[in-house]
C-alpha cells in the first residue's frame, strides 16, 4: 500500500486574516491519497473541506495562509516549493477541478485555445500534437469534438464541466482533486458528470480526492472517506466502514440526515445549533453543542484522532469512538422531537 | 463574430440611427426658434432700417410657418447643403470644414497618447494591485481628474507661456511660416500646451482609472484562478486570459470619449484660442448664428453615430459574446 | 382527460385545469416596430392537477421543467396564460383585484434561496410585518408584536424576542430560512408553495427544516406544494408526487408508486439517477443521452421522445395523452402501461 | 449598446455592478476604511464650515473694494486682491457658498428627475423600457456641455436658472442606474416575496427596491456635485456666469483677463479642484464601501 501512496498530508494548518482576526480554517489535518483511488472529502459548507484543497495546490486567496504541516507529493514537499517550481508542479502531477465550471473558462477564448495554452505551458508541444490530445481527453469525457472550437457560453452546463474535467486530465496529473464537481447539476446532468469522472478513474487508475457535502456521491464513488468538521478530520475509513459503523457522532447524524429514494422510509435526523466560530476555536471538542453524547470531559479536551483498528484503518476524533452509544444517539434525539416522518 | 454578417449589421444599424439624429435635429431645431431674440435683427445688423430687417426675414424665410422652416431645412440637408452663416458668411459645411480637422489633429493626437499612456499605467498599477504605487496611481489620477482643464490650461500659459516663454499659448500656428516642414513643427509646438492639458485633465486619468479597474475586476475571476492553477506563469496568466477581458470596458471608454471629441474641448480650445470646433461653436452661440449652430449640431450627431458604430463593431470583435445581431 | 385526474382526490382544495404560461421573448424597440413576430416560450402547458386538503405535493423536474413557473401561477405572482385554477369552489382568474388581494392570505409562498428572500434592509420584525401592515391586519388585542412572536416560536427561533430585532446577515441560512416559514404562516393561509425551499441547505439543517415544515403542517393543517429537483427530498416529504419535464406533467401519483413503479421512461431515468446514500446498494445506471432541451424549441410528438431509450414512430409524431393506471397513478406517455409492467425490455448501458 | 456615452463624470460609477447590499451600519466602517474618503468628506465638511462661517472669516464680503489694486498676495491680503480692490480671499470664502449650494441644488434635481425616470422603466420593464431606454439614449447624443451654453447663454445667466439647466441635463445617469438596479432588484427574492404577500406596487418599489438600489445614484451623486461646481466654474470662465454672484468661475474669469497676476489664477482653481477632489474622493468611497465586488476577495 504505502508505495501506492502519493499524498501525504502532515498536520495542515491554514487560517484567513478576516480584519484583525485569524479563522481556522483547517486544523491539524493528516491525510494520505493513493494512486488507483478516490478519497471522498465531505462535510458541510465552512467546514475548511474547500479551503484544504486550494491549500494543497497552494492557490488560497490573499488573506488565507499556510501556517504549519506538510503536504508531501511523492515524497516532494508542496509547501517548501519556490512559486516558480510551483507552476511546473501545478497540473502536470496535480490537477484541480473547480466548483462552478461555469465560470472557469476564459468567456473571450475558445475552449481549445485554453487548453493549448496550458498544455503548451507545461510541455514542448506543436499545436497539431497539443489538438491530438485533446480530441482524446474529448473522447474521454464523452464530449464530442465539434466542441473543441466553442466559446464557453455556446456550451450548457454539463458540457463545460466535461470541459474542465478534460482540462484537469491535460498532463497526465497523478493526482486530481475536485471541489464539488457536480454541485449546482440536476440530478441527470449529475450522473453524466460521476459517470465520466468514474470513466477516468477505471481507466487512468490515478488517485482522485473528491470534495463533496453530499454523502450519496461518496457513498457511489469513494474508496475512503475523510469527514470534517469544523477544520478538522472528525472520522476517516473506508466507505464501508464509515456507512455501517460509523464511529463519531457526526458522521451519524449525517448519515441519518440524507433521505434516500430506496430502502424503508425513515426519519432524518437534523442537528440543532451551528458550528462553532473558528476565529476562536473551542478547546474541547468542537461537535460537543451539538452532540447529545456530550460530556464535561467533550467541552474540556479535544479528543484525539483515534484508530479503532490496529493499522490506522479506521481513526475517529470522538472519546465514544467505536461504542453503540453512537450509533444509538440519535434514535434518542429522534423520538425526542417527535420526528415527524413522510 | 463571422465577418459576414458585419456589412448587414452595419448597414441596419445605421439606418436605426436615422430617426434619432432627425430627432435631435427637431429637438435643435425647436430650442433655437423658441430663443427670445430676432434672429433677423441680428442678422441685418444694429442699424438696419424695419424694411430691411423685414427684407432679411423673407429672404432667409424666417416669415414662414415652423414646419415649413423646418421641412425646408431638412429638405436643404439632402441635397448635402446645410445653410449658409450669418456671421462668416460662408456657406455652413466650407466653415465647419475648416474648423473640424484643426480639432481633430488636436483632440485624436491627444487622446491616442493619453490613452496609450494611461493605459499602460494602469495596467501596471492593476498588476500591483494593492501596493503604495497602485495606491499613488489612483488618487493622482482622481486628483487630475479633478482639476478643471481651463484653471490648467491658465497656469501652463502664465508659467510655461508668459514667463518661461517656451511655448506658444495662443492659435495653432504662428504668423508667416512657410514650407511643410517648418509648418508641421510650428503646429506641433502649438499642441504642446493644449495636448498637455487635455492629458493631465482628462485622458490620462480616465484611461489609468477604467483600465486598471477592468484588469482588477478580471483578476477577480475564476477563469483566472483556474489559468494560475493549470501552472500558466502570473505573466501569461496576465497577457492570455486578463487583458483580452479588460481590453472591452476600455474599448467602450474609447468611444465614449471619442464621441465627445467634436465639442468637449471647448474650453480647452478658448483658453488656447486654437481655432477648432468647440471655439466655432462658441461663437455660433454668441453671435446667434443658428444656421451654423444647426450644422455644428448636424455633424456632432453624425459623429457620435459613427463612434457608436464603431466601438460596437469592435467590442462584438472583442468579446464573443456579443454578436452583430 | 380533465376528468380522469379529478378522480384523484376527493375534495380538491387546488384544481388546475389545463393551466399554460406562456412568455413572449423581449426583442428590441426597432424589431417590434418593423412587425416582426414576437418568439413564445411556452414555459408551462396543458397542466391538469389537484391538490387536496391537507395533502403534500412534490412537483419535481429538472431546471427548465416548468415547475418553478407553475409555481409562481399557483402562488398567484403570475397570471396564467390560459386555463382555470379553482381554490377552494372559487375560479382565481375572475376574481376581482381586491378578492384577489385576500386571496393572497390564503395562499402563501416560501422560495428557494433564504440569503436572497429577506430583504437586507428589513429586521425580522419588520419582515414579518410586513404581511400583517398589507392585510390591514388589526393592531389590536393581540398586538402584532405578540403575532410575530408567536410566529417565529412555531418555526422554533426561540426565544423570539432574540431574532426580532436582528436583520437577515445576522442569522444562518437554516434560521433565515425558518423566517421565511414563519412569513409565510402568519396570516393563516391554507395553501403553501414551497419552491425549492431546501435546496440550498447542508444536510444536517435541512432535515430540521423539512421536518418542522411536515409538523407546522399538521399543527396549522395547511397544504403544501413542495417543488424540488430532489426526488429524495420530493419522498420524504410528499404525499403525492408530480414529474414535469418541459412544461408538462408527465407523470402523477402517490409517493410509493412514483418512485417503486415509475410508469413514465423519464421518470424512470429520473430515478436511475438519483445517486444512493449505501455503498452497498449498487445503482444500474441508465444512460440517457443529451440534457434537457430549450423550452423554446420543444420537439414534436412526446416532448421526451428525442432522449428516451423506448422511442418509437408514433411517438415522434403524436403527443401522447395522459394514461390513466391504477389508484389515481397518470403517466403521459403512449407505452405507460407496458412500460411500467415490464413488457418492454430494458436497454439498460450501464455506464463506466 | 449605444447607449453607453454618458456624462463626462460617470465612468468612475460605470463599475458599481447592480445589486446592492444594506448593512447600513458596516457601511462607515468600510467607507472609513479607505483612507482618502475621509479625506474627501474632511475637505466637504471644512468647506460647509467656511460657507457657514463665512461672515466671520471676511466680515468685510466679498465685494468691498480696497484700495490695494492687483496687490500680490501679502499679510494683510493673503491671496492678493483684484483689478477693483476686491480681497481674493474674501471672495473664494463667500464663494463657497455658492457652490456648494449650486452643487447640491444641481445633484437633488439631477438625483429627484433621475430616479423617477428611471424606476419607471425599470419597474415596468418592457414597452415602456424599450421607450424610455430609447429616450435616453436620444438625449445622450445631445452634446451635454454644449447644450448648457446653448441654453444660458441664449436664455439668460441667473445662477439658479443655470443651475436648473445642468440638473436638467445631468439626469441621464442617474436614471439609468435606477433603472438597471430596479430591473436587477425588481427580480430578486425578497421583491418576489413582498408581492406575494400581495403588497402594493408603491410599497415594493419605495420600501423594498428604491432603499435597496440607490448605493450606486448616491455615489453618482457626490460625483454629479463634483462635476456641478467644475460646469458652473466653466460657464463663468466663458464669460456667462451670473454677475450678481461672485462664485469661484467668476474669479477666475478675471483671472483670465489680468493673466499676469498669477494669483488672481492660483487660488479660485485650487479652490476649485480641491473641493472637486473631495466630491470625487467621497463617490469613490461610497461606490467601494457598498459594492463588494470593487472589494478584495474573501
Amino acid at each position: 500500500m504505502e508505495d501506492r501512496l502519493l499524498l501525504d498530508l502532515q498536520k495542515l494548518e491554514t487560517r484567513y486574516s478576516v480584519g484583525r482576526a485569524d479563522v481556522h480554517a483547517v486544523r491539524d489535518v493528516s491525510l494520505k491519497v493513493h494512486r488507483g483511488e478516490t478519497l471522498g472529502l465531505v462535510g458541510e459548507s465552512g467546514c475548511g473541506k474547500s479551503t484544504l484543497g486550494y491549500s494543497i495546490l497552494r492557490i488560497l486567496p490573499e488573506n488565507g495562509r499556510i501556517v504549519n504541516g506538510h503536504c508531501l507529493m511523492e515524497g516532494s514537499d508542496l509547501l517548501s516549493l519556490s512559486e516558480d517550481e510551483l507552476v511546473n508542479y501545478r497540473w502536470s502531477k496535480l490537477s484541480m477541478i473547480f466548483q462552478g465550471a461555469m465560470n472557469a473558462l476564459n468567456p473571450v477564448l475558445r475552449v481549445d485555445d485554453i487548453l493549448y495554452e496550458i498544455l503548451r505551458a507545461h510541455k514542448d508541444v506543436s499545436r497539431a500534437e497539443a489538438m491530438e490530445r485533446i480530441k482524446e481527453l474529448f473522447d474521454l469525457v464523452g464530449l464530442a469534438r465539434d466542441h473543441m472550437t466553442s466559446y464557453a457560453h455556446e456550451l450548457s452546463g454539463g458540457m463545460r464541466q466535461r470541459v474542465v474535467i478534460a482540462m484537469s486530465l491535460l498532463c497526465n496529473p497523478s493526482l486530481i482533486i475536485a471541489d464539488e464537481p457536480t454541485t449546482a447539476f440536476d440530478v441527470v446532468v449529475q450522473d453524466q458528470i460521476l459517470a465520466a469522472l468514474e470513466g477516468i478513474q477505471d481507466k487512468l487508475g490515478i488517485g482522485m480526492m473528491l470534495i463533496t457535502h453530499d454523502i450519496a456521491v461518496i457513498a457511489e464513488t469513494c474508496d475512503r472517506v475523510a469527514v470534517m468538521y469544523a477544520g478538522q478530520i472528525v472520522e476517516q475509513s473506508s466507505t464501508e466502514a464509515i456507512f455501517h459503523a460509523p464511529a463519531h457522532p457526526y458522521t451519524a447524524a449525517m448519515l441519518n440526515s440524507f433521505p434516500s429514494v430506496r430502502g424503508p422510509a425513515r426519519c432524518l435526523v437534523s442537528l440543532r445549533g451551528a458550528p462553532p466560530d473558528l476565529t476562536n476555536p473551542p478547546l474541547g471538542c468542537a461537535f460537543a453543542p451539538r452532540c447529545p453524547l456530550a460530556v464535561e470531559q467533550c467541552r474540556e479536551a479535544n479528543p484525539p484522532l483515534e484508530d479503532l483498528t490496529t493499522d490506522a484503518q479506521h481513526l475517529a476524533r470522538c472519546y465514544f469512538a467505536g461504542s453503540d452509544a453512537v450509533t444509538e444517539a440519535w434514535s434518542a434525539e429522534e423520538s425526542q422531537t417527535g420526528g415527524a416522518g413522510g | 463574430m463571422s465577418v459576414g454578417r458585419l456589412p448587414r449589421y452595419v448597414v441596419r444599424r445605421v439606418l436605426q440611427f436615422v430617426p434619432v439624429i432627425l430627432a435631435v435635429l427637431i429637438f435643435n431645431f425647436v430650442l433655437i426658434k423658441i430663443a427670445p431674440g430676432d434672429p433677423a435683427l441680428t442678422m441685418a445688423g444694429e442699424w438696419a432700417t424695419k424694411e430691411q430687417v423685414e427684407l432679411v426675414r423673407q429672404k432667409w424665410g424666417l416669415d414662414q410657418p415652423l414646419m415649413t422652416q423646418l421641412l425646408r431645412y431638412l429638405g436643404n440637408l439632402l441635397g448635402g447643403d446645410l445653410g449658409f452663416s450669418y456671421h462668416y458668411h460662408m456657406p455652413v459645411l466650407d466653415v465647419i470644414m475648416l474648423r473640424l480637422p484643426k480639432t481633430l489633429l488636436l483632440v485624436l493626437t491627444s487622446m491616442i497618447m493619453g490613452i496609450v499612456l494611461g493605459t499602460l499605467i494602469g495596467v501596471y498599477s492593476a498588476s500591483r494591485y494593492g501596493t503604495r504605487l497602485d495606491l499613488v496611481a489612483s488618487v493622482l489620477s482622481l486628483a487630475f481628474y479633478s482639476i478643471p482643464v481651463f484653471w490648467l490650461g491658465l497656469l501652463l500659459i502664465i508659467v510655461f507661456g508668459l514667463n518661461l516663454k517656451l511655448f506658444p499659448y495662443t492659435g495653432y500656428i504662428s504668423f508667416g511660416v512657410k514650407g511643410a516642414f517648418s509648418v508641421v513643427v510650428d503646429v506641433l509646438w502649438h499642441m504642446v500646451m493644449p495636448s498637455v492639458t487635455l492629458m493631465a485633465c482628462l485622458y490620462i486619468p480616465v484611461f489609468l482609472r477604467i483600465s486598471r479597474a477592468s484588469v482588477v475586476e478580471v483578476m477577480k475571476e475564476d477563469y483566472i484562478t483556474t489559468a494560475r492553477a493549470a501552472g500558466l506563469g502570473e505573466r501569461a496568466v496576465f497577457m492570455r486570459h486578463a487583458l483580452r477581458n479588460a481590453i472591452v470596458p476600455v474599448v467602450q471608454m474609447v468611444g465614449i470619449w471619442m464621441s465627445q471629441a467634436l465639442t468637449g474641448v471647448v474650453l480647452t480650445e478658448t483658453v488656447f484660442s486654437w481655432p477648432g470646433m468647440g471655439t466655432l461653436m462658441y461663437t455660433a452661440i454668441i453671435m446667434r448664428d443658428y444656421p451654423l449652430l444647426m450644422g455644428i449640431f448636424l455633424i456632432t450627431a453624425v459623429w457620435v453615430v459613427l463612434t457608436f458604430l464603431a466601438v460596437d463593431v469592435a467590442t462584438a470583435y472583442l468579446d464573443p459574446r456579443v454578436t452583430y445581431e | 382527460m380533465t376528468t380522469l385526474s379529478r378522480t384523484m382526490v376527493p375534495e380538491p382544495l387546488m384544481s388546475i385545469r389545463a393551466a399554460e404560461k406562456s412568455y413572449r421573448l423581449r426583442m428590441g424597440f426597432m424589431a417590434s416596430l418593423m412587425g416582426k413576430r414576437v418568439p413564445e416560450i411556452r414555459a408551462v402547458e396543458d397542466v391538469d392537477l389537484d391538490i387536496g386538503k391537507g395533502e403534500v405535493v412534490a412537483l419535481a423536474g429538472e431546471s427548465g421543467s416548468g415547475k418553478t413557473t407553475l409555481g409562481k401561477v399557483l402562488s398567484l405572482l403570475e397570471p396564467p396564460t390560459s386555463g382555470s385554477i379553482w381554490f377552494d369552489g372559487l375560479q382565481l382568474e375572475t376574481l376581482s383585484g381586491r378578492e384577489k388581494r385576500r386571496m393572497r392570505r390564503r395562499i402563501q409562498m416560501i422560495f428557494q434561496d433564504p440569503y436572497e428572500s429577506l430583504d437586507p434592509r428589513f429586521t425580522i420584525f419588520q419582515t414579518l410585518h410586513e404581511p400583517l401592515i398589507v392585510h390591514g391586519i388589526k393592531d389590536g388585542g393581540v398586538t402584532h408584536r405578540d403575532m410575530t412572536r408567536d410566529v417565529l416560536d412555531r418555526v422554533e427561533l426561540r426565544p423570539p424576542e432574540d431574532f426580532l430585532d436582528r436583520y437577515p446577515h445576522e442569522l444562518s441560512g437554516g434560521q433565515r430560512q425558518r423566517v421565511a416559514v414563519a412569513r409565510a404562516i402568519i396570516l393563516h393561509p391554507d395553501f403553501i408553495v414551497a419552491d425549492e425551499p431546501v435546496s440550498m441547505m447542508d444536510a444536517s439543517v435541512r432535515a430540521g427544516v423539512m421536518n418542522m415544515m411536515l409538523r407546522l403542517k399538521n399543527q396549522l393543517s395547511l397544504t403544501y406544494l413542495f417543488i424540488t429537483h430532489d426526488l429524495a427530498v420530493a419522498r420524504y416529504m410528499a404525499d403525492r408526487i408530480a414529474i414535469m419535464y418541459l412544461g408538462e406533467l408527465v407523470e402523477v401519483g402517490n409517493t410509493d408508486t412514483v418512485i417503486n413503479q415509475p410508469a413514465h421512461p423519464y421518470t424512470q431515468i429520473l430515478l436511475s439517477a438519483v445517486p444512493i446514500p449505501d455503498p452497498t446498494y449498487g445503482r444500474k445506471r441508465v444512460a440517457v443521452p443529451g440534457e434537457i432541451p430549450s423550452p423554446t424549441d420543444k420537439p414534436s410528438g412526446c416532448r421526451f421522445h428525442p432522449r428516451c431509450p423506448y422511442t418509437e414512430d408514433i411517438c415522434r409524431h403524436r403527443r401522447p395523452g395522459i394514461v390513466p393506471l391504477v389508484d389515481g397513478h397518470l403517466a403521459r406517455c403512449h407505452f405507460a402501461l407496458g412500460v411500467q409492467g415490464g413488457n418492454k425490455t430494458k436497454k439498460d448501458r450501464s455506464a463506466g | 449598446m449605444a447607449a453607453q456615452v454618458d456624462q463626462v463624470q460617470s465612468q468612475f460609477v460605470e463599475s458599481i455592478a447592480p445589486g446592492g447590499m444594506g448593512r447600513t451600519r458596516s457601511f462607515w466602517r468600510v467607507f472609513a476604511e479607505k483612507k482618502t474618503a475621509l479625506f474627501g468628506l474632511v475637505v466637504m465638511l471644512l468647506a460647509i464650515a467656511v460657507a457657514l462661517a463665512a461672515p466671520l472669516l471676511a466680515p468685510q464680503g466679498p465685494t468691498h473694494l480696497y484700495d490695494a489694486l492687483l496687490s500680490p498676495p501679502s499679510s494683510q491680503h493673503p491671496f492678493g486682491t483684484d483689478p477693483l480692490g476686491r480681497d481674493v480671499m474674501s471672495g473664494i470664502v463667500w464663494g463657497t457658498r455658492i457652490s456648494l449650494l449650486f452643487a447640491v441644488g444641481v445633484a437633488g434635481l439631477s438625483l429627484l428627475i433621475g430616479v423617477l425616470l428611471g424606476a419607471i422603466p425599470g419597474y415596468y420593464g418592457g414597452r415602456v423600457d424599450d421607450l424610455f431606454s430609447r429616450f435616453f439614449e436620444v438625449f445622450l447624443m445631445i452634446p451635454r456641455f454644449f447644450l448648457i451654453i446653448l441654453v444660458v447663454a441664449v436664455f439668460g445667466q441667473n445662477i439658479i436658472f443655470t443651475a436648473i439647466v445642468v440638473g436638467m441635463t445631468s439626469w441621464v445617469t442617474n436614471a439609468r442606474l435606477t433603472r438597471a438596479q430596479v430591473l436587477t432588484i425588481k427580480e430578486r427574492t425578497f421583491v418576489k416575496a413582498s408581492m406575494a404577500t400581495g403588497a402594493s406596487h408603491a410599497r415594493v418599489l419605495f420600501r423594498h427596491i428604491l432603499p435597496n438600489g440607490l448605493y450606486p445614484v448616491i455615489a453618482n451623486s457626490s460625483l454629479e456635485m463634483a462635476g456641478a461646481i467644475i460646469i458652473e466654474a466653466a460657464l463663468s470662465f466663458l464669460g456667462l456666469g451670473d454677475s450678481n454672484h461672485l462664485s469661484w468661475g467668476q474669479l477666475l474669469f478675471s483671472a483670465q483677463l489680468h493673466i499676469h497676476s498669477w494669483w488672481l489664477a492660483l487660488f479660485p482653481g485650487l479652490a476649485i479642484t480641491l473641493l472637486v477632489f473631495a466630491f470625487n474622493l467621497i463617490g469613490d468611497g461610497i461606490s467601494y464601501a457598498f459594492n463588494p465586488r470593487l472589494r478584495g476577495r474573501g
